[in-house]
């Protein structure tokens, strides 16, 4: 063990390139910057899901386990603000991204490294206020904030998680900028964009949605604030104003936030599948630009929150045809994917198991969501537990096992070493298990119309909460296992070698961990992505 | 001399002055973008009360003061004048010229400010048209009159707070020119500060007919 | 490595020109044109926009990349603005009842138009 | 734990066989998709799992007709849904001419509700079955939704706007009512019942017996309606605050309890057992109450528990 450790040190990368706190609060190296953030998010998401566990064990009897309703609010408040906009938007464009970006197109480092570090502060900054919000005093409105409830009627600490939500929103537009710009005047020579790597499509394309939609989200809840503040109207009915109004400007942003969370996952799968079939991924252009259509289509469907909520019902048609244009391209990555194995030499290292669980839960999720585009269905099964089951189906079926998978995947590229490879996929197997037990549940309370946000329940929908929350202390084992032993790797796992996996890309030319500059040389790139037939 | 000049423009990540360049002003249209969904929001509101309630909205509009506005409209194009010219002076390499129009284009952005701060907004402010700090108006369309003055607090003032972070990022600009940093080859960071302070000229551009000149004066 | 630099010349034109058409919108708000004070007010704000960007903001020779930029925001304000618009202006075509009065309702404190637009 | 459990949930208005026939279509696509893409996942994992380190598989770039077979089944797929969701939908937002309109208002954290006839209630809707009803909905403060599964109708209640909903319910019985918008701190407490009942009980219901409360607060209503109190509070006859289930000694030296049979046969024949110590002078109220009226009096005397003056519930 303590040889692998002199391998390692022996020759200058990131890790060892300075040393000390400041070494790390002060750098601009994109590397570095990606540690912090995932030291940052791995925070975040361990205060949102000890909420997630309490919700669940509260759910246990129907009227309530543990807290008073009012506690309760606070508690799926917290969780899903912390959750959505400090675990899953910024999970992997800050992490993955910020540390792949720039070695997948063979460049030194960001186009704005400052402005990068800058990004990660801002997100702090935000990140501490929500914090201060939700732990002194709580915050009762529900992640999204409607109003006038969140206005007039609540009297929790609104301004301050709404400011949080707005500042953090900075990072990400920030960081957005950052990659666009990145991909399209960094890239080496004879990187073409059809020869880019899959992952690079869907950070390109989620960096569209963080530019175009955050600032939307980041104005309306400057004005909730303000409303707060000063009681002005804007969305006050008292004034004139309109609640639904809102709920447009929210949904605007709030709905393409959601691909936010899910279109980097899809890149992460695109190269794992290619990787672990040792194949080129089959129709490279149609999992490209079904990226970039996603982004876009995003931005065209957010009435679907609003079906019930007293907008025009012609205005709904328009959003629900709309809707299930999304439903394609994300059908034609899934079959892609699929036909990507075929011939090929699959084997099952954890990153595999991790993505082939993307695609059967990011199926099932998606597949319910054309119950929530169909207008006379969603009137059924809006704001149930259907509703709470499809997005978790997404954001956590979906996008953080893509997370886990990214992480197990470039693991050795980040740390230099290997985790052991049988409780990676002991990890993957408990947490899909635990996953589908926990949420399936949640698809029938939600057709028998369970309301979400509920702290007291009818008994008849005892026996499906209990099983969900059997199935949520699975899934919290699940998630634990992988803190122990990659935290376990960094220090007695075996060394990892520039490419343990035989994987394609630049990323994987250089040594692990990476030197400062990335390269040695500015790499030239002389053929396709997933080039395995070579 | 041009040689090491060049060198230490250049950040480590960028092969060349010319990719560095690109990428600032990219950077720079990319965040123009993001700032143009940021006022889209307000826009949007904006566009739907208006609609909603045109009655009210041209009342709010004709307790404004069409002149004022029109001659901070008139200071803010000289601002834009001068920037370009300012950015001009830096490609050029002429250092006192970047100086003086850097100097005249933060004072006219500060006239702006000062305009809008004294003789309207305190104005308003007294006349009892600020929602949420002094309201009185008390007339037929009392409630959408409140709404458009919302509007106009929130449209104006988030301008003008864009107008106030442009003149601080101008003065950090001119003390760097003081010390002769810019020339033809390292002209980025003016070139960048004047797309963004052309935006916020833009942002008055529609700002003004939409808030002083609805529903006529004639 | 100066870039485009444009003469002095058309930035003063340009300037002019801005001027020129801020006295017109001005003056325009002056004359009755029924609804289309606010239509030509919007156009002309739109030209004076324009003139910016192109010149004062060397759009104009700047790459093709800039302008996709632009493009893309302004018809990403486009789908913000018209697709919620759609829901206000289409609402008011399903029937609502005229006015129930309710006991149990307050008196309404709406300035009235919200309620039963047409 | 397992009382009531079921996975499908009541079928209680004319709208809600089509909206499950739809849901149920889309299930069965589902099914057949997650099968599809899991069982061939499954049968590629297995066939060409890796044998060899060195193996190189054959390079596969695409298949265009494929592709183009991939996306337009879904589309085709998406367009057959969205025309049946949104022909569904907009039959089911059409209330037939011949509804009864009913007033609702949510407020934090109840429902109230109005009926045509002026009755009013809170969180709990009784409405006739068969017969088509049409919300008109507003809040008084935040917003509101106002949802009954069994019926499949759910829609927001908005602060300053009117909102509709109609359904025609086809079966009596006790259906959950929610709020499913999160409206504050006691959100998860805003629910109640619609409670449909057959035409001729409804007529009851609304000619006065059984509005709004519970069995004893109606029962109270009418104790206070027939006037009992002037005998039975004042000492002229026997004070009934805690009988209930206790023994009470008769005129003629015998013992009875005071169960609900007694109570019944006090207030239609009240001269067959008179109490000890008080005068035969109560009248009979045979006609003037009704079956139903006598087991709200007898939930109101049991309600008037142990203690002296005050009732327990």
């Amino acid at each position: 063990m303590t040889t692998a450790a002199v391998n390692l040190d022996s020759r200058a990368h990131y890790l060892n390139a300075d040393y000390g706190i400041k070494s790390w609060l002060l750098t601009t190296d994109h590397k570095r910057i990606a540690i912090l953030y995932l030291v940052s998010i791995t925070l975040f998401f361990l205060v949102g899901g000890i909420a997630a566990v309490l919700i669940r064990i509260h759910l246990i009897e129907p009227n309530g386990a543990i807290f008073e309703p009012g506690a309760y609010n606070k508690l799926f408040s917290m969780h899903g603000i912390i959750m959505v906009f400090f675990f899953l938007i910024p999970s992997i464009p800050a992490v993955f991204g910020n540390f792949l970006v720039p070695m997948m197109i063979g460049a030194r480092d960001l186009a704005f490294p400052k402005l990068n570090l800058l990004s990660w502060y801002i997100y702090m900054v935000g990140g501490v206020l929500v914090l201060y919000a939700v732990i002194w005093g709580g915050v009762d409105t529900g992640w999204t904030f409607y109003t006038p409830l969140s206005t007039t009627y609540v009297n929790t600490n609104v301004i301050s998680a709404a400011l949080g939500v707005f500042i953090a929103g900075f990072s990400s537009i920030l960081t957005g900028l950052n990659f666009v710009v990145t991909i399209h005047k960094m890239r080496a020579p004879g990187m073409t964009w059809f020869r880019m790597p899959l992952f690079l499509w869907a950070m390109y394309a989620t960096s569209l949605i963080q530019i175009l939609g955050t600032p939307v989200v980041a104005i309306t809840l400057a004005l909730v604030a303000l409303e707060r503040v000063f009681h002005v109207g804007v969305f006050d009915p008292a004034v004139g104003g309109d609640p639904i109004l809102f709920q447009h400007l929210f949904w605007f942003y709030s709905h393409p936030a959601v691909y936010i969370m899910i279109l980097p996952s899809m890149g992460v799968v695109s190269e794992l599948i290619t990787c672990f079939s040792k194949k080129r991924i089959f129709g490279y252009s149609f999992v490209a630009f079904s990226s970039v259509a996603i982004a876009v289509i995003s931005f065209l469907v957010w009435g679907h929150h609003m079906f019930v909520s007293g907008q025009s019902i012609y205005a709904g048609i328009i959003f629900s045809a709309l809707s299930f244009a999304v439903a394609i391209p994300s059908a034609i990555k899934v079959f892609n994917w699929t036909a990507t194995l075929y011939k090929g030499s699959v084997s099952y290292q954890a990153p595999m198991l991790y993505a082939i669980g993307f695609i059967g839960l990011f199926t099932m999720g998606g597949l319910t969501g054309l119950f929530l585009a169909t207008l006379a269905v969603d009137t059924h099964v809006h704001d149930t537990y259907f509703v709470v089951g499809h997005f978790h189906y997404i954001m956590v079926g979906g996008a953080m096992m893509g997370y886990l998978g990214a992480l197990h995947f470039w693991w050795p590229k980040i740390t230099g070493r290997l985790y052991p490879d049988g409780w990676a996929r002991l990890a993957a197997a408990v947490i899909f298990i635990g996953f589908n037990l926990t949420f399936f549940p949640q698809y029938l309370l939600g057709f028998l119309g369970m309301p979400r946000r509920i702290a007291i329940y009818p008994p008849e929908f005892q026996v499906l909460n209990v099983m969900s929350s059997a199935g949520a202390s699975i899934l919290a084992v699940g998630y634990a296992i992988p803190l122990v032993y990659l935290i376990w790797s960094m220090r007695y796992g075996p060394v990892a070698g520039p490419n343990p996996w035989g994987a394609k890309g630049l990323e994987w030319e250089t040594p692990s961990p990476p030197p400062t500059e990335n390269f040695p040389q500015t790499p030239v790139v002389t053929e396709e992505a997933y080039a395995y037939g070579k | 001399m041009a040689d090491s000049h060049a060198a230490s423009a250049l950040a480590h990540q960028f092969e060349d002055l010319e990719q560095q360049h690109d990428a600032a002003s990219l950077g720079m249209w990319i965040f123009l973008a993001t700032e143009v969904m940021f006022f889209g929001g307000l826009f949007a509101g904006y566009t739907i009360y208006r609609n909603l309630y045109p009655p009210g909205f041209a009342a709010g509009s004709h307790m404004l003061n069409v002149t004022i506005g029109a001659i901070n409209t008139a200071v803010l194009i000289c601002s834009s004048l001068t920037m370009a010219l300012a950015v001009r002076a830096a490609q050029m390499g002429k250092k006192n010229s970047l100086v003086a129009f850097l100097l005249l284009t933060i004072a006219l952005g500060l006239a702006f400010v000062l305009i809008k701060l004294t003789l309207e907004w305190r104005h308003d402010y007294w006349e009892g048209f600020a929602p949420g700090l002094n309201f009185t108006f008390a007339g037929p369309n009392a409630k959408s009159l409140e709404l458009f003055f919302c509007f106009y607090f929130l449209m104006t003032g988030v301008h003008a707070l864009h107008m106030v972070v442009g003149v601080g990022v101008l003065g950090v600009l001119l003390v760097q020119a003081g010390k002769g940093r810019f020339g033809p080859d390292r002209f980025n960071a003016v070139e960048t500060a004047g797309l963004y302070w052309h935006f916020v000229d833009i942002v008055w551009i529609f700002l003004f007919p939409l808030l002083y000149l609805i529903g006529g004066r004639y | 490595m100066q870039g485009h630099v444009v003469p002095k010349k058309t930035y003063f034109f340009i300037f002019g020109s801005l001027l020129a058409l801020t006295a017109l919108t001005t003056g325009m708000a002056y004359v009755d044109l029924g609804q289309w004070n606010t239509i030509v007010a919007l156009i002309i704000a739109c030209c004076k926009a324009t003139l910016v960007v192109l010149f004062f903001m060397h759009l104009r020779w700047s790459p093709r990349l800039m302008r996709v930029v632009l493009l893309s925001a302004i018809l990403w304000l486009a789908i913000l603005i018209s697709l919620t618009t759609t829901d206000f202006f289409s609402r008011g075509w399903t029937p609502i009842p005229e006015g129930w009065e309710s006991s149990l309702l307050r008196p309404p404190t709406l300035p009235g138009n919200l309620l039963h637009r047409r | 734990m397992w009382q009531g459990f079921s996975i499908r949930p009541d079928q209680g208005s004319t709208i809600a066989q089509g909206v499950d026939h739809l849901f149920y279509f889309l299930v069965a696509i589902d099914l057949f998709f997650t099968a599809v893409i899991f069982l061939t996942i499954f049968y590629f994992a297995l066939r060409y799992r890796r044998r060899s380190e060195r193996e190189q598989p054959e390079q596969i770039e695409g298949n265009l007709p494929l592709e183009l077979v991939w996306t337009l089944i879904p589309l085709g797929i998406c367009v057959v849904v969205f025309l049946w969701g949104t022909s569904l939908f907009i039959r089911n937002s059409r209330p037939p001419a011949a509804s009864t309109e009913i007033f609702v208002v949510g407020k934090q954290w109840m429902w109230k509700l109005q009926h045509p006839e002026g009755a009013e209630e809170i969180n709990e809707l009784h409405i006739p079955v068969n017969q088509p009803i049409k919300l008109t909905m507003t809040s008084e403060d935040v917003i509101h939704d106002f949802s009954v599964p069994a019926f499949r109708i759910k829609k927001d209640v908005v602060p300053g706007m009117y909102t509709t909903l109609w359904f025609q319910a086809t079966q009596t019985g006790k259906f959950h009512l929610f709020c499913d918008q999160y409206c504050g701190t006691n959100h998860s407490l805003m629910k109640g019942y619609v409670i449909v009942m057959a035409p001729t009980e409804y007529e009851q219901w609304l000619s006065g017996g059984v509005r709004g409360g519970t069995m004893a607060e109606a029962g109270a209503k009418l104790y206070d309606q027939l006037a009992c109190i002037t005998c039975h509070g004042t000492g002229k006859g026997p004070s009934l605050v805690g009988i209930y289930g206790r023994p009470v000694k008769l005129s003629d030296g015998s013992t009875v309890v005071a169960d609900e049979a007694y109570v019944r046969e006090s207030v239609l024949y009240p001269s067959a057992k008179i109490v000890e110590g008080y005068p035969p002078i109560m009248p009979t109220f045979k006609g003037q109450v009704t079956e139903e009226q006598l087991l709200q009096l007898i939930a109101y005397i049991k309600s008037l528990g142990p203690q002296e003056g005050k009732a327990s519930k």
